[in-house]
């Protein structure tokens, strides 16, 4: 009986708690982001060797985390549902992949930005950097592969296996990236001098929480419109108010 | 024996048949009918394995199929639409593989001879691009005759025979209902076994 | 280059415009796609909910 | 156990020797992309020495790519796979039965020809023993690894360049371990370690993958 529980009402209590929760993720994100970037530009003193451009990091290295988590947690749901064929945390996984490629993106454009002004390149093969990018293609091969099967079961669990054997290979990759800079001497992006400011930490920490919260309210959200779509014929579904309206 | 309990199958969100039920006894056999798309091969494909049950269980002597896995691999057989042979090979060396894939080995002599009795004698040695449809029907049926398995699963395996193999499957299958196997399959042709009760299944 | 020279001088700007104005845009790029496909698919929904309705009638009938 | 992997090795050869075409496609392409690459950027001796591992190498991950699709869909699109999966022995031992039939046919081939290539980039003798040893420890691993993506993507349309996505980023590593290898024989460092990496890469994919890739089978054929 428990597994039937699992299988088949967790999606329907978990539509309208999510349904739930993400207004006040969203506005907490919201806030906090306002709050986080008021105190990275009005109250952190400007950098004595990077100038205004330091300012970059208070989005940078929150999205360079949040990529890089998203994907451990994208692959523990795989997992968890390849393992106990629970329904919810596939979707979960599929509802997670865009958000991590998109902190992906945004972790390499800023980075990007980030080079010109202190390389004077706008890419460096920074290991960091390197590492990021094919984190980016790992979380692009998992949509193409999802979307290119139409079985949904045969979708969640092709995909989920690759998330496992991806998550599996990052720290390989990783390690071999990073082997691969110190070997050919190249740049290394140093954060911080030996003195970050309370304030810069301040910041950098509340626009993480901030991205943290918009990730979980947009992942929700994604979530809510699969299982809709996924249980279109169930009772449940068409029992919703907004179904029936 | 194989034992089947309230199974449900899907494809996609369509539901193909649900709650059912039955038990195959050594000497038994079953064709499994109704119309196309009424889930015939899903039933087979998920007795195989290939496909997981939404609800329901199989078992083999008692066991979930599941859980024995390669031990009921090597007491049932699979023959289904296609017709697993490779065209570069020849005739004898498509049984002799697909033997050996199944665990039994088989020198040039029995292959030869179960060839010849499939009515292939002469185009043992052709590759089997050259061959017709209905011949190389006969070489994937070939394996029926060299494999040991107590569980036939056959899916359609009149397609594409002409009278005279019709007769000689026929004659196979009463073989084996009387050392004690077991057969289930499916067919829109008529298939007369002497000797045995065909139960059916009727799929809507 | 005139860029780099544009840069130097205004670096806040540089900082805005290249990096928080495209992560916010990013941003609403995703939440308006969120919205989009929760609309489509409840109206999905909806079709294939009064197409189930209506064969229902038609069979009572 | 070991009599069915001689079995599907054996067989996947003879099958490979009558259609000895794909082996040879997979191998002009191969000659063809590393040929090219001299009249893309130029003839200097200097630059291209220098190259020389890099292009040798990410020119086999291509070609590698290339016979990829090939390694079960022949046997998928005419039933062989749903019988290999019915085999009362472990399919992991059936898949990494294939494997090394893949490599044998599509690998080995690279690898013998990479010395001559070499020598169209003036590789020194020395750079090119390490060459071949890098080769030969990391080609098996692009197969093993490539075999889970191309078990994946079974019977999907655009299933080639699909599996090319999924599995290149995966094969960063040994990319990179034998250039090194190479770049390091080259500056006159130790490449003991380079290999030994490669080494360990190889034994992992041989304990991980043929599972991991009969899983895959498992969720395609469902």
């Amino acid at each position: 009986m428990a597994i039937n529980w699992f299988k088949y009402s967790a999606p329907t209590t978990f539509y309208g708690l999510a349904g739930k929760l993400i207004p006040w993720f969203a506005f907490s994100a919201a806030l906090l982001f306002v709050i986080g970037l008021y105190i990275g530009f009005a109250v952190a003193p400007v950098d004595a060797q990077q100038g205004e451009f330091y300012r970059i990091i208070f989005i940078h290295v929150p999205a360079s985390i949040l990529s890089m988590f998203l994907y451990l947690v994208m692959a523990g749901y795989a997992a968890l549902g390849l393992i106990f064929n629970t329904r919810l945390s596939a979707m979960m996984a599929t509802a997670i992949a865009p958000t991590g490629a998109l902190f992906a993106f945004i972790s390499l454009w800023t980075g990007a930005l980030w080079g010109k002004p202190m390389w004077g390149a706008w890419w460096v093969w920074d290991a960091r950097l390197t590492s990021e990018l094919i984190l980016l293609f790992l979380y692009l091969g998992f949509i193409a592969l999802h979307a290119s099967i139409d079985d949904p079961r045969r979708a969640d669990r092709a995909s989920a296996l690759l998330a496992i054997v991806g998550s599996v290979n990052v720290p390989i990759i990783y390690f071999s990236v990073k082997w691969w800079n110190t070997l050919h001497q190249g740049s290394t992006i140093k954060y911080t001098g030996t003195s970050m400011h309370v304030a810069m930490q301040q910041a950098m920490f509340i626009v993480l929480l901030a991205c943290w919260l918009y990730a979980i309210a947009v992942v929700l959200a994604r979530v809510r419109s699969i299982i809709l779509e996924r249980e279109r014929n169930t009772v449940w579904i068409n029992e919703l108010p907004e179904v029936r309206s | 024996m194989l034992e089947v309990s309230n199974l449900a199958c899907s494809r996609g969100d369509h539901r193909l048949f649900s709650g059912l039920g039955f038990a195959l006894h050594p000497g038994q056999i079953m064709q499994v009918q109704g119309a196309n798309g009424s889930g015939k091969t899903s039933l087979l494909r998920t007795l195989c394995g290939f496909l997981t049950p939404d609800e329901g269980e199989i078992t083999w002597c008692g066991k979930s199929i599941r859980e024995l896995d390669e031990e009921y691999y090597a007491e049932m057989l699979y023959l289904g639409h296609l017709n697993a042979i490779k065209d570069e090979l020849s005739a004898l060396e498509n049984l002799r593989i697909s033997a050996g894939l199944s665990g039994v080995e088989l020198d040039e002599k029995e292959a030869m001879n179960a060839l010849r009795r499939m009515g292939l004698r002469r185009r043992e040695r052709l590759p089997t691009k050259v061959l017709s449809q209905g011949q190389r029907r006969r070489v994937a049926l070939a394996r029926l005759l060299v494999s040991d398995a107590k569980l036939w699963i056959l899916d359609e395996p009149l397609t594409a025979l002409d009278v005279g193999a019709v007769a000689l499957i026929q004659e196979l299958v009463a073989e084996h209902l009387a050392r004690h196997g077991m057969v289930i399959f499916t067919t829109h042709q008529p298939l007369e076994v002497a000797g045995a009760e065909m139960r059916s299944l009727l799929l809507s | 280059m005139s860029l780099d020279i544009w840069m130097r001088e205004n670096p806040l700007t540089y900082v805005w415009l290249g990096s928080y104005a495209v992560a916010l845009l990013v941003f609403a790029v995703e939440v308006a796609m969120v919205i989009h496909k929760r609309k489509i698919t409840l109206r999905q929904v909806r079709l294939m909910r009064e197409a189930g309705d209506d064969a229902r009638d038609e069979g009572a009938a | 156990m070991l009599g069915l992997l001689a079995l599907v090795i054996r067989r996947d050869l003879v099958l490979a020797m009558r259609r000895r075409a794909d082996i040879l496609t997979t191998l002009i392409f191969f000659v063809m992309v590393v040929s090219l690459f001299p009249l893309g950027v130029g003839p200097e001796m200097e630059m291209l020495r220098r190259m020389a591992a890099g292009v040798l190498w990410v020119a086999a991950l291509l070609s590698s790519m290339l016979s990829l699709g090939r390694l079960f869909s022949a046997d998928y699109q005419d039933g062989t796979l749903e019988q290999m999966m019915l085999a009362p022995q472990s399919l992991s031992m059936l898949v990494l039965g294939k494997m090394t039939a893949h490599w044998m046919v599509s690998g080995l081939p690279l690898v013998l020809m990479a010395p001559v290539l070499g020598l169209q980039f003036d590789m020194p003798a020395q750079a090119l023993g390490i060459l071949i040893v890098g080769l030969l420890l990391g080609t098996p691993v692009l197969s093993m690894i490539g075999a889970i993506g191309a078990a994946l993507t079974l019977g999907l349309r655009g299933g080639g360049v699909l599996l090319s996505l999924l599995v290149l980023p995966l094969c960063i590593p040994v990319l990179i371990f034998g250039t090194g290898a190479v770049e390091a024989i080259t500056a006159g460092l130790s490449v003991a370690s380079h290999l030994s990496l490669l080494g360990a890469l190889l034994v992992l994919a041989l304990v991980f993958t043929p599972w991991v890739t009969a899983q895959a089978l498992r969720i395609s054929m469902e």
